[in-house]
């Protein structure tokens, strides 16, 4: 086994390439902001220009073929460039964009020539970005359970309905989203998979306050949106996989979100919160404390794991490994790590973990970021029970049929 | 043995109930949230003419002199809210510290006023290095005369932001002394701290004067002494807290419907909720029993802690299985829960987190020497 | 509130007579066996011999009427009885009596007078031993779903059929059973409710290793048994509560299993544990370590809270308070902090919580039973499971409709 | 990048996979498990014969040499059974101590012979005062010439009752020392220990003679670098126990019925599995990542305590939840599945128990000073 390559000649020389590219090409004035759902308007523009910058090169979406935008890399050289922009700070894509890490793969799948060729090239450019459309107020768990209506009309499918739960500031170029097609049909024979130009007339985007507005009324992190459809017009050729096939479209990103694709490397903020804990304070360091020490050992332990499987997920997807319930199980454990690990935190620095502060606030807010984001990452992208749903199906407990996983390349 | 409420503890859960229920419904609580001082005139004048205030006191200083068992059911309803501002600061532990730290003529002095509410008294402890010992206490008064002089910053101090009068610890010759001083004194701001926080502050002393007359007569130890009966009614709010969100999520469970049946069909739901009553019960009967060996004067202090820990741990993990339940709508703002999620952080370490009171566990169960 | 009176003037007289009486009564030899479900026939005989002087006191069931054989003694006395019985190191009944604990108050719920004049006496004076016969090997859980079938013949009931996890060591006088006694009839409606002498011809006994056989092949502790019924013929006046209201019946006795009678005191081993953790063996004491410091105060609070929920339910049952979900919040809990407490143990003192030695065993191989009954006890009067179906339903989770708790007095 | 197992290693797992299902069925395993020395000659031929006691070692010395993640796919599938025997003592502990620890002659004399499964090394270390830090090696040997003489107790030594060698740890003036010592030799007595464990001895020196010749070369450090490899061979050796509660829990939901249906189609069974298969790949992704650092010659350090206090953990809690999906028939010794709840404990304290390694964590982070 090999947990990360030593860079062998050409791969040494690709991280270079990368390091020297960076010196010059990450725009003037980009922020760490903490909380990248909740960017102001400079810094989003100023990430997505970064995001421009990464898709000239194809490694805004480097795993995606060249035709269509993007780098074709091997996995080894991926994970050069996730470390390499990691390291300045920032991940790829720098901002929230649904379409690429989700779209696109599904597109990629389940789209036709037209389709890949017309959606996927400003997506893997960077030049549109892209928010998913899914949750309802009546289906959350249930999605096979939403109400959004497709009626066709001519050459265009008319849309009504409500999406929840959407996006984060600053909008979007497209939305894609899965809508009933068919009222009458079974459930998930139902449904068909669009992609939508989110400037059509009839789209109405209002934003959604979650936990927690600050103490004056100014909004918190994990900026979402209601989506409203009026008699929206959406082009057929927009339709992506087929009439009434949206559920099996749906398998694709649903398996993406649900963790199949892994992730490379460890959530940054572990690291730091180490290092915060060793830095003395007016002579104190948090680590002088052995019930301090004891919790930081439970939190790194916490996330190694995390980290790993992450990692063998992250393998699986991009050298078509045969997959089960693994994506699943990195998600559930994802989330309730994350969890575990914000109150661990919590439980060591006290009530620090809980301000936004310039003067007293550690970790420039990171801290009061990750503590909120403990609770709000419970439930997007299908819940734990959700995940334990599907862990369940995929492994076959109490049934001898085993429920296959997404494809995802 | 009798486990049951006696007549006057159910007219207090009644009445309270009934403020909760009319006067702070969630519209009122969020919008009360939104303060930098989470509490208003108008309801505040209407709690102080409850007489809430003066329950800790007796009467002779113009209160009630009720048991703290009776005290404590009146904060597990307003922790049913959660009920945000000073009720506590002032009413339970400010109280507290006049009654075991104050001289004659300071009780006489203060407490009838704290009891009708004319005046709120907030106690501030803690400081940059933050914590519930003595040793974390390094703020010093320094003697002018007989008067005094400070300087220095309080940190996350509980609902000062309201305060008339703040009681605050700092030391002379070494000594943890406790001084009373105007919140509008020259020399004091206070800055409500932001965050996944509520009620919380900052509170800087740029060399204010203090008259020796201010000064009480107890330091740290008649402080540890006041907060032993504190803490349990700071527990009973907890588990009120959780006794609301068990309510919540039981609710949500019938009436939402997921797969064609209400979500509290499936057994995960059901598991969450089971977690949270759990944790209810956990909080509820380690804190009243915590309050009945406090009344019945008994060695309460390995129940305290016992109850500090349940409470804090139970409150947190009470909001995160109602999260579990509810997901999406519950980080709504509107929804309300999360006006819970906010207060089970911020009162986790509020005289003293978990591992504060685990330590002293081990003194009170003889794990070490005292 | 009040969790624990003060004796009153004719309380402390009541306490004043245990004592003595302890004093003559006890019969010499008893030993403090730690397993009491593997008692050696000589100390059972003498546990035996115990519980027939507590019954002539009415002290074997203390809260059972004066009538039947019991002591009628208010809820305070009663405690003052186990207290004391508790401090000389035994518990009432002082042996494994499914008959007094659980069947006792069924009968005196459902029973006919002649029953409970037939049934109740030899239990409450201590003259019999019974075993429960609940359990078969296609229904556990599902308890409904048992097969043993009892035919009408004449007068008689003819049995046959199988059930496991039954008793202990020594045999039985009597046992107790639901069996089917109209297949035809519904789930539920179908069963009745018998008490049957264990020697009626057709009863054959065999033992039933359990977790966890010695090194030498001896049995370890939760010494259970096999019963098989061929063809036994049980007298109709046997059967308690009526022909096929055998389900209902069982509500009494699975409200009392399931903990709705809850328990006055802490497991013993609990202060024993933290006592030998504070004692001093070759200069060096457990708790000298902050490590196991901090777990014994884990233990600790984990123990108050189970015995707190225990108090509760005790002082709910025998005042007659209301009662929902209370019995199996506290069986849950017990069982789960059973495991949780055994396994903190473990890790505090190591292998020597493993292992039965007269030489190097802690507090007379207590522990190592500890560990193992932290398993044994997850399943017995309702898996973990159950306990959380029944919660469920008495909560309401998910329904308006409210399962009440069944009558155990 | 490259999580796979190689040809060879594929080529071990199934070889080994067939030995335990062949070898060490169920019914083998339970005569095993009531044996004193959980080792019969003819099974232990056979295993000599497989090659594997020399896995470890180089081919100088009559082994294959073969990484240590090679090994450890070996353990891996023995923990499936879980196969009892001095393997891992042996074939792991004892030759990687003897290839740190000796002396040119004494790898010669001895490593072939051990290879072969001729002779059976068995390491002593832990005491009455338990525990694997150098300070609980308290025995004494007593230098006579250029022999030594010892006497004391070790305690809880895995497997020594199927020894012909043992090494032993005692300490000569003051440092620890380490020595071969004849298993029957004069004044040794080896006794196995009853209870919840499985092949566990006490093993008392009675005035023991040992030659000058046999004491090693390397003392605690050699003993500490020769266990970074040995213990996650050993967790592997945890992390296929928990495959193997997997795969029993999963076939058990599918095959007992309750309620009319599979058992495995309640969420709350399911998230029993749920949790053993989190248990499992937990324990196997730390175990594999610290053998590749090891055989990378990296730092491994942060990554064996991970991984042991991992596995420790894993298997333990997943023989509890194997024992949530089983309920009664799991606890009835025919069934099979106390094999595994005995061998979780029993090896839950091994080479160091989760404290132990959380200890050396806060070291390997520096969170303390080395």
């Amino acid at each position: 086994m090999d947990f990360a390559s030593e860079d062998n000649e050409e791969q040494a020389a690709f991280r270079e390439v990368v390091r020297e590219w960076m010196q010059t090409k990450i725009p003037d004035g980009m922020e760490h902001t903490v909380d990248t759902g909740d960017l102001t308007l400079e810094q989003y523009q100023l990430r997505r220009e970064l995001g421009r910058r990464l898709g000239a090169q194809g490694w805004l979406y480097p795993t995606m073929p060249k035709k269509y935008g993007g780098g074709e890399l091997p996995v080894e050289n991926v994970v050069i460039l996730h470390e390499e922009i990691g390291r300045a700070g920032f991940s790829i894509p720098p901002y929230y964009d649904a379409g690429g890490r989700m779209a696109a793969p599904t597109i990629l799948v389940w789209g036709s020539e037209e389709h890949k060729d017309r959606f996927l090239p400003p997506i893997c450019k960077g030049l549109v970005r892209t928010w998913q459309l899914l949750t309802e107020p009546g289906a959350g768990s249930d999605l096979a359970g939403v109400k959004t209506i497709a009626r066709r009309d001519g050459d265009d499918y008319v849309l009504n309905g409500q999406k929840v739960y959407v996006g984060s500031s600053h909008g979007a170029d497209f939305s894609w989203t899965v809508v009933v097609t068919d009222p009458d049909a079974k459930r998930h024979e139902n449904l068909s998979w669009f992609m939508i130009p989110m400037d059509l007339p009839g789209i109405t985007v209002t934003p959604l306050d979650l936990l927690t507005a600050g103490g004056e009324g100014g909004t918190g992190s994990g900026v979402k949106n209601t989506v409203f459809f009026d008699d929206v017009r959406v082009p057929a050729e927009n339709l992506v996989g087929g009439e009434n096939n949206g559920w099996k479209v749906a398998t694709t990103h649903l398996e993406v979100e649900h963790g199949g694709a892994g992730r490379f490397g460890d959530r940054a903020i572990i690291n730091e919160f180490i290092e915060f804990c060793k830095e003395s304070h007016n002579g104190h360091a948090i680590v002088d404390s052995q019930e301090s020490r004891e919790k930081i050992v439970d939190l790194y332990i916490e996330s190694q794991v995390t980290r790993l499987f992450a990692m063998r997920n992250y393998w699986m997807a991009y050298t078509d490994q045969p997959r089960s319930y693994e994506g699943s199980q990195y998600s559930l454990r994802r989330k309730l790590s994350g969890l575990d690990i914000s109150e661990k935190m919590f439980d060591i620095v006290g009530p620090y973990a809980l301000i936004k502060d310039e003067k007293w606030a550690p970790l420039k807010n990171a801290l009061e970021l990750f503590q909120r984001e403990g609770i709000t990452a419970l439930h997007p992208g299908a819940t734990t029970d959700i995940q334990r749903v599907i862990m369940a199906r995929r492994i076959g407990i109490g049934r001898r049929e085993v429920e296959k996983a997404g494809k995802i390349r | 043995m009798d486990l049951s409420l006696n007549e006057t503890q159910l007219l207090i859960k009644e009445m309270t109930g009934d403020f909760v229920r009319n006067d702070c419904d969630k519209d009122t609580l969020l919008d009360l949230d939104l303060l930098p001082a989470p509490m208003t005139d108008d309801l505040w004048r209407k709690i102080a003419e409850l007489g809430w205030m003066g329950m800790m006191i007796p009467e002779e200083y113009g209160g009630t002199g009720n048991s703290y068992t009776d005290v404590a059911v009146l904060y597990e309803e307003l922790g049913r809210g959660p009920v945000p501002g000073p009720m506590f600061a002032s009413g339970v532990l400010s109280a507290s510290i006049i009654l075991e730290a104050g001289t004659a003529s300071q009780k006489k002095d203060w407490l009838p006023e704290l009891a009708t509410g004319t005046r709120v008294f907030v106690t501030a402890i803690t400081e940059a290095q933050y914590g519930w010992t003595e040793r974390h206490v390094q703020m010093i008064a320094v003697a002018k005369g007989s008067d005094y002089n400070l300087s220095g910053v309080k940190l996350f101090v509980q609902d000062a932001a309201n305060a008339t009068d703040l009681l605050v610890a700092a030391r002379v010759d070494g000594e943890v002394a406790l001084f009373r001083i105007d919140a509008k004194a020259s020399g004091i701001s206070i800055r409500p701290l932001d965050g996944f926080i509520s009620g919380t502050t900052e509170i800087i002393f740029d060399n204010v004067a203090v008259s020796g007359a201010d000064r009480l007569n107890g330091g740290w130890d008649a402080f540890e002494r006041a907060a032993q009966p504190a803490i349990p009614i700071l527990c009973a709010y907890k588990a009120g807290a959780c006794g609301a969100i068990f309510d919540l999520s039981v609710e949500y469970s019938r009436e939402r419907q997921q797969f064609g049946q209400p979500i509290g069909r499936f057994q995960r739901v059901q598991d969450h909720i089971i977690h949270i009553v759990n944790y209810l019960d956990s909080a509820r009967w380690t804190t009243y029993e915590a309050l009945w060996k406090l009344d019945a004067g008994m060695d309460a202090a390995p129940c305290v802690h016992t109850a500090k820990v349940v409470s804090s741990d139970s409150y947190l993990r009470a909001c995160d299985f109602g999260h579990e339940v509810h997901a999406g709508i519950g980080v709504v703002r509107e929804y309300g829960l999360t006006l819970h999620t906010k207060m089970s952080r911020t009162l986790f370490h509020h005289l003293g987190a978990p591992t504060h009171h685990r330590k002293a566990l081990e003194r009170a169960l003889n794990l070490i020497p005292a």
